[in-house]
């Protein structure tokens, strides 16, 4: 399997998200960068909408993530709740 | 009646896709006469998957939040004089190097974007690159006003634009995204798309912004990143589109492997200049060309050839020479422009004592060996009050309009010397990926405007190196030669309180 | 060789040929393993012009900065022209000697092995 | 060393970069004159498009129209993409507000089921239309020449596509998100004869090869047409036939098209006052647009107001072309 990775700035939302993320794939590594979390998994990585939410503790909304989004690799599956990054391989 | 949910994809579906129609009163290839002749063969525009769902208003949205954020940023690192907090003034070169040579390749895309999101004939692609292209004329405006500051402070920042049409190293950049403009839509959706967006901009913007970080410049590090959140779209765009080409026909595969073979290595040979900053223009550095290398190229982009390989699709033959030039790139570049820097608008320096010992540490098989002397040779000449600048002029190679500085990976003290003889004229490459690439449309590149030639042929203000200097606008003194005794060093000490 | 264009007629003007360099043709110099020199150079120079000429007014300008200039013996200098051996004869002209437009001219110096012995 | 900063000394040298010094002056610049003036590169370009051999990439002669400075377009909003999308987000929460106000308080199903159909039938097809007008804006974008007015017409493209998706929501709020009446609509749009006209004329405009007479086509003559139909005449109509309710949903394209008038207009008139060969050329498309425009609208706007609405919107445009100085 090749690796996925994504990378978000580094600020209070991301932390969120990565927590949430760290939640949902529990075989994610998370490195800090300078001024960014880098994310990566093998083979693929979801981001569900209701444990960003808890995490966050209201309503988040999937494209938000856009805001802090700084790079991905791996084709996307995006819908409502979820937004996920695989490889074929 | 209470309304039914609609999830994201249906509502996107029905937003976008379906505004498209079939036309009745004109012929369609009226509307869309570019679609055919690059015998790229679309049979159903209809299966493109859309790379990402945002619609206008969301787009509004959220843009307009990340807009609001940076600019908070900019005003504050204005008011706060933020260009003393850069590491030293020699850092400040690599942003300049920034301005000059990547940002005016953002406008080039936003019109090359803009160019494929009227072409192309399905609604869905066309939309996706019209946000792309107007993204990408964010960069270019972003990045201007990030370097408003730093100009008002720093020379070689002031004539951006002028010197971009005209200064020789610059068309290395302006070829780059000419290239893929004068080309078909779907040449430039492979050249710019996926081969420069998905496969190589975290080689130029992920190294560029951490070192910004690394070296305390927070106004290039918080438009990069901005920047970076719109090409996780990008990126997703150009996957799609080289996936849907394949899909759509088998004919279309020998195409697009063309393609793939021409432009990454055009980007990888522009990607020339951030092997250099990386490497040696940042006082405090982040990690080596090679290690970035081999992290975002071989690393990453080794897994999605491994996806495409299912479509046909093979890395081009020549990574194996990418794969052993890691090693020289950064050291024969910056070479180059040490010894031309009369000629430049940015400075350039020997490295320090700790930086070679950097250098040697991450080439352990090739610094010392070949280019630890060439640092001293040039720390000798300055001592005796005869810094290093060249004479005459570089002979350049044809395709990726880099000087011929670029040796044989079997004997890396021995230069890279290739030719071609079209219609009785002859014409000289780097290497052979950039003669394949003139053999395999030589029309295209014997019109290439080559700045060497250019001035040689009196285009460039005619006359001699005083000529050319006018026309270029970098005034002698100010933003060219050896960092040490420029004005901006002078500055840089006044504020620091060093004598 | 054939380029895909909208146009079957499609070409590009031949953007450095020889007419557009006021008489004079390129000459490509490089000097093989002396990286002190970042590339081979460029210089317009008259057809006409002797490769004795050559050697004493060009040679100088191209590579005079060099710390091993004065210790090439001439007479025992090698030459590539356009990827092929080649030995001068130091009396005739550019054109006699096949030195084309935008040629490519090599001088070898196996007995100088360049800065520190390092091919710089 | 040390690190304390002595203000004292902290003067900038320049204030702005070379090329706005040299047409403003040296003093501070706005950010709208540094992200706008002298962008598009102009010198020294590399190959001839495989697509248009004959010019070069960034070529003014794209356009019959000749400017001295194409910078003289200057955008009287001064839109560059950050107050741009600012703007727009701040339209659009007010539009998404309205939105969830309609569906909340079920006001889709107060509107009476002739009026629903007559939206259907004559309103959200629009949405294709406005398919035309984000290709037309993306086609001088990307052809056009200075980053003053290219910038513009994708802002106008990407606005035109925004409207689109605006129809499209006003279909899903009135079938309940069924996606039905959207269907419906496009069968009207195909084949409606109240709508062939103005499919015609889109698709005509989609053929044309000079990138100024394509905003002829749609932003002057189409869109001054369309404007006053829609965002006034219809807009009163639907005051006084109980169709308040739906008037919060348009008021996004009702506003924006004024926001977007300031602009074109100022486009039109600089490029006509700036010579004879200019405003000749202008007007010559003009008539051959405003006769196919004619044509085009005159079934649709029947069908929405009655037969003096056509007659209305005209003199609308003719007041607009006269306040420039066309007089046609």
């Amino acid at each position: 399997m090749s690796r996925v990775q994504i990378a978000f700035q580094d600020n209070d939302e991301s932390r969120y998200i990565v927590a949430a993320i760290e939640q949902d794939n529990t075989t994610a590594v998370v490195h800090y960068e300078p001024a960014m979390i880098r994310v990566e998994n093998e083979g693929s990585l979801i981001i569900n909408r209701d444990t960003v939410s808890e995490q966050i503790g209201m309503e988040w909304d999937v494209q938000s993530l856009h805001i802090n989004l700084i790079t991905l690799t791996g084709h996307i599956d995006e819908d409502d709740d979820y937004f996920k990054i695989m490889w074929n391989n | 009646m209470s309304p039914k949910k609609l999830n994201l994809k249906d509502k996107y579906k029905l937003l976008t896709r379906d505004l498209d129609w079939e036309f009745s009163y004109e012929d369609r290839k009226e509307a869309f006469p570019y679609e055919e002749f690059e015998g790229i063969k679309i049979t159903d525009w209809d299966k493109w998957e859309d790379p990402f769902r945002l619609t206008m208003e969301s787009y509004w949205k959220y843009q307009a939040e990340k807009e609001k954020k940076l600019y908070a940023i900019y005003d504050a690192f204005a008011q706060n004089n933020g260009q003393t907090n850069v590491t030293d003034a020699r850092y400040v070169n690599a942003i300049k190097l920034f301005l000059t040579g990547v940002s005016p390749g953002e406008h080039a895309a936003h019109l090359g974007f803009a160019f494929t999101g009227r072409q192309m004939g399905g609604i869905g692609a066309r939309v996706a690159a019209q946000m792309q292209s107007i993204d990408e004329l964010r960069h270019i405006q972003t990045q201007i006003h990030a370097m408003s500051h730093y100009n008002k402070f720093f020379d070689g920042f002031d004539e951006f634009n002028h010197m971009h049409d005209r200064l020789w190293y610059l068309s290395v950049p302006k070829s780059f995204f000419e290239d893929a403009r004068t080309a078909g839509p779907f040449e430039f959706m492979i050249a710019i798309g996926f081969s420069f967006e998905y496969v190589l901009t975290n080689l130029l913007f992920v190294p560029f912004m951490s070192g910004a970080a690394y070296n305390g410049d927070m106004a290039t590090v918080t438009f990069g990143f901005s920047a970076q959140s719109d090409e996780a779209r990008h990126m997703t765009l150009g996957l799609e589109i080289i996936k849907f080409i394949l899909e759509q026909h088998e004919d279309n595969l020998p195409i697009v492997q063309k393609w793939l073979d021409k432009w990454l290595w055009r980007g990888y040979r522009l990607l020339t200049l951030v092997a250099m900053m990386m490497d040696y223009m940042l006082p405090q550095k982040v990690m080596s060309w090679q290690e970035a290398w081999e992290l975002y190229f071989e690393d990453a982009g080794g897994s999605l050839f491994k996806d495409l390989e299912r479509y046909g699709i093979k890395m081009p033959d020549y990574t194996e020479t990418i794969k052993q030039e890691k090693e020289h790139l950064s050291h024969q570049a910056w070479w180059i422009f040490y010894q031309y820097t009369h000629a430049a608008a940015f400075h350039t320096w020997t490295p320090t004592a700790e930086e070679m010992d950097w250098l040697s540490e991450k080439y352990p098989d090739t610094f010392d060996k070949y280019y630890r002397p060439r640092w001293e040779l040039a720390a000798e000449m300055e001592a005796k009050g005869e810094r290093f600048y060249t004479t005459g002029l570089p002979q350049l190679c044809q395709t990726c309009q880099i000087p011929m500085a670029f040796t044989e990976m079997s004997d890396p003290t021995q230069v890279s010397y290739r030719e071609s003889i079209y219609n009785d004229e002859r014409f000289h490459f780097c290497s052979d990926p950039c003669k394949s690439i003139f053999d395999n449309e030589p029309e295209k590149y014997v019109h290439a405007w080559l700045p060497v030639h250019q001035i040689l042929q009196g285009n460039c203000g005619g006359g001699g190196l005083d000529k050319v200097m006018e026309y270029y606008h970098l005034d002698d003194g100010v933003a060219n030669l050896e960092f040490e005794g420029s004005p901006d060093a002078e500055r840089w000490k006044e504020w620091k309180g060093v004598a | 060789m054939t380029i895909r264009a909208l146009r079957d007629d499609y070409h590009g003007e031949f953007k450095d040929s020889l007419e557009k360099f006021g008489g004079a043709q390129l000459v490509y110099l490089g000097w093989d393993k002396h990286q002190m020199f970042c590339s081979s150079r460029a210089f317009p120079l008259p057809p006409e012009m002797r490769f004795q000429e050559l050697l004493d007014n060009v040679m100088p300008e191209a590579f005079g900065q060099h710390p091993e200039f004065n210790q090439i013996d001439w007479n025992k200098a090698q030459w590539i022209l356009d990827n092929s051996a080649f030995q001068p004869d130091h009396s005739k002209s550019l054109t006699e000697l096949d030195i084309g437009h935008k040629s490519l001219l090599r001088l070898v110096t196996p007995e100088l092995t360049g800065y520190k012995g390092a091919g710089i | 060393m040390t690190i304390e900063i002595k203000t004292s000394t902290m003067k900038p040298i320049r204030n702005t970069y070379a090329h706005i010094e040299r047409r403003f002056g040296d003093k501070p610049a706005t950010r709208y004159q540094e992200a706008t003036y002298d962008v598009h590169s102009t010198h020294n370009f590399h190959y001839k498009p495989l697509w248009d051999q004959d010019r070069e990439i960034n070529d003014p002669a794209r356009t019959a129209v000749v400017m001295g400075d194409w910078y003289d377009l200057k955008d009287p909003r001064q839109f560059y993409y950050g107050p741009y999308v600012q703007n727009r987000s701040k339209m659009q929460e007010t539009a998404e507000g309205n939105f969830k106000f309609f569906e909340k308080r079920g006001l889709g199903d107060s509107i009476d089921s002739s009026l629903r159909e007559k939206i259907i039938q004559l309103v959200i097809p629009m949405r294709h239309a406005e398919v035309a007008a984000n290709l037309n804006n993306m086609y001088g974008t990307a052809h056009g020449t200075g980053t003053a007015v290219t910038q513009a017409l994708i802002f106008e493209a990407m606005d035109r596509f925004g409207n689109a998706q605006y129809f499209s929501k006003i279909g899903l709020a009135l079938d309940g998100n069924t996606g039905d009446s959207l269907a419906t609509a496009k069968e009207h749009w195909m084949s409606n004869p109240a709508w062939q006209g103005v499919r015609a004329y889109c698709e005509k405009t989609l053929t044309i090869k000079d990138w100024f007479e394509a905003f002829i086509a749609q932003d002057i003559v189409l869109d001054t047409l369309i404007n006053d139909l829609y965002y006034r005449q219809f807009d009163e109509w639907l005051t006084q036939n109980n169709g308040r309710d739906l008037l919060l949903l348009m008021e996004f394209m009702q506003d924006r098209a004024k926001d977007s008038q300031r602009w074109s207009d100022s486009v039109l008139k600089v490029v006509v006052t700036e010579s004879e060969h200019n405003s000749n050329q202008v007007l010559a498309w003009i008539s051959t647009w405003r006769i196919r425009a004619q044509e085009a609208l005159e079934p649709l706007a029947s069908a929405l107001l009655g037969d003096k609405a056509l007659a209305d919107a005209f003199a609308v445009l003719e007041k607009r072309l006269t306040k420039v100085g066309l007089n046609c």
